[in-house]
């Protein structure tokens, strides 16, 4: 699965873009956020306010939990702030 | 028609484009918003825009086929910019055409709302020390952005 | 600023005359309006507005004033033609520059309906046979102009 | 006093403008509009129905009666349809 960060997110993270394999573990948004958690106090700390961060499955926005396979690209990002 | 591009667009050139060689247009309306060298109380020397190719230009074909969904709409447009930019530059441009200028209006005030609450930009502000700090969602462009959501 | 005048105008021209060398304006709205070949069920051929010289300009400072007065405005322009026009042919061209967006949309919606039911134009159209008739008033216009008068 | 009229006025009584003086008879607009009733049927029948028609003296809207001096510039003219 590929993820993208954005803005403020991939400043803080240093990461743009990264590929991680489906396990069961990251097998919805719900995980995979748990997962990002667990990864080190940066990313627990951007990823436990998910009031600040808007995901996207397929370049669609998604509310809630969905379902992730192989394949998906999964973006994470602030409010956007165009226009 | 949406396009999403780093240089810089002549207003002039977008409306004739849309308007030449028809006779059935009776209202024509552009919005510009432009670079300013102030925001909420701070000097901006520069601006940069952030995007998310692929799904920027989904969203704005989204929002431009819910304007055309919504009111009587001839021709539509809208471009968008990203990249680097300075104080008075054009960022986004969006044109509509009607028969009537009550459509034009409203559905022009509509995609810039929708725009600015959907479409995957980010802006990122400099001033004249050189510091850089992404804009903040704006609490107004929320309850602009919510006046279009029928009420239930 | 206004203008009357017979010759046509170039909306980019104007609108760029209104932000160049400026870094402060965050929104410019235009509005033009159109001959249209068809209007109320006929088809149109050509039309001609007659105006009232003297009058139309302080009709219309009159109305920009009034924009300036009710909405953050940094620039405002209107434009309108007289004479001889055809279809496709601009007729009236409204600018308004402000640091926001809602200002701008609402005080360009504001000068449209205003300037179509307080300056003193009449337009005259003609059809395939050659006929021409005056241009009636319609309600809509009565009704939008309406919108902007404070509820006492 | 100058006298301006626009638009199917002007067509029908087929004058754009005209000078008329000022006398007692027609020292307010209610005075002028009687006076030009009297002028002859086309007058009248147009002078009939206030309704349809618009009063500027010295460029300004009128509505009501007002009282009218040497020098002043009256016109008349149909709703207004530019824009």
């Amino acid at each position: 699965m590929k993820i993208l960060y954005f803005a403020w997110l991939k400043t803080k993270l240093q990461i743009s873009e990264e590929d991680i394999s489906w396990s069961q573990e990251v097998a919805d948004i719900d995980g995979l956020v748990r997962w990002m958690r667990a990864r080190g106090p940066v990313f627990d700390e951007i990823f436990s306010d998910l009031d600040v961060i808007r995901i996207a499955v397929n370049q669609e926005y998604v509310t809630g939990n969905l379902s992730l396979t192989e394949g998906d690209e999964i973006a994470f990002f602030p409010p956007v702030t165009g226009g | 028609m949406i396009r999403v591009q780093r240089d810089i667009f002549n207003i002039g050139d977008e409306i004739n484009a849309l308007t030449e060689a028809r006779t059935d247009i009776g209202a024509v309306v552009s919005f510009t918003g432009l670079v300013r060298d102030f925001n909420e109380g701070t000097s901006v020397t520069g601006l940069t825009l952030e995007h998310y190719p692929g799904m920027t230009e989904r969203e704005l074909k989204k929002i431009e086929a819910e304007a055309c969904r919504r009111w009587n709409l001839q021709d539509c447009c809208i471009i968008h910019r990203y990249g680097d930019m300075v104080p008075g530059d054009p960022i986004v441009l969006v044109i509509t055409a009607s028969p009537h200028r009550q459509d034009a209006f409203d559905a022009a005030s509509f995609l810039m709302d929708w725009l600015k609450t959907k479409a995957p930009f980010w802006k990122q502000e400099s001033d004249e020390t050189g510091q850089s700090d992404w804009v903040k969602e704006r609490q107004s462009d929320l309850d602009a952005a919510r006046r279009w959501t029928p009420k239930t």
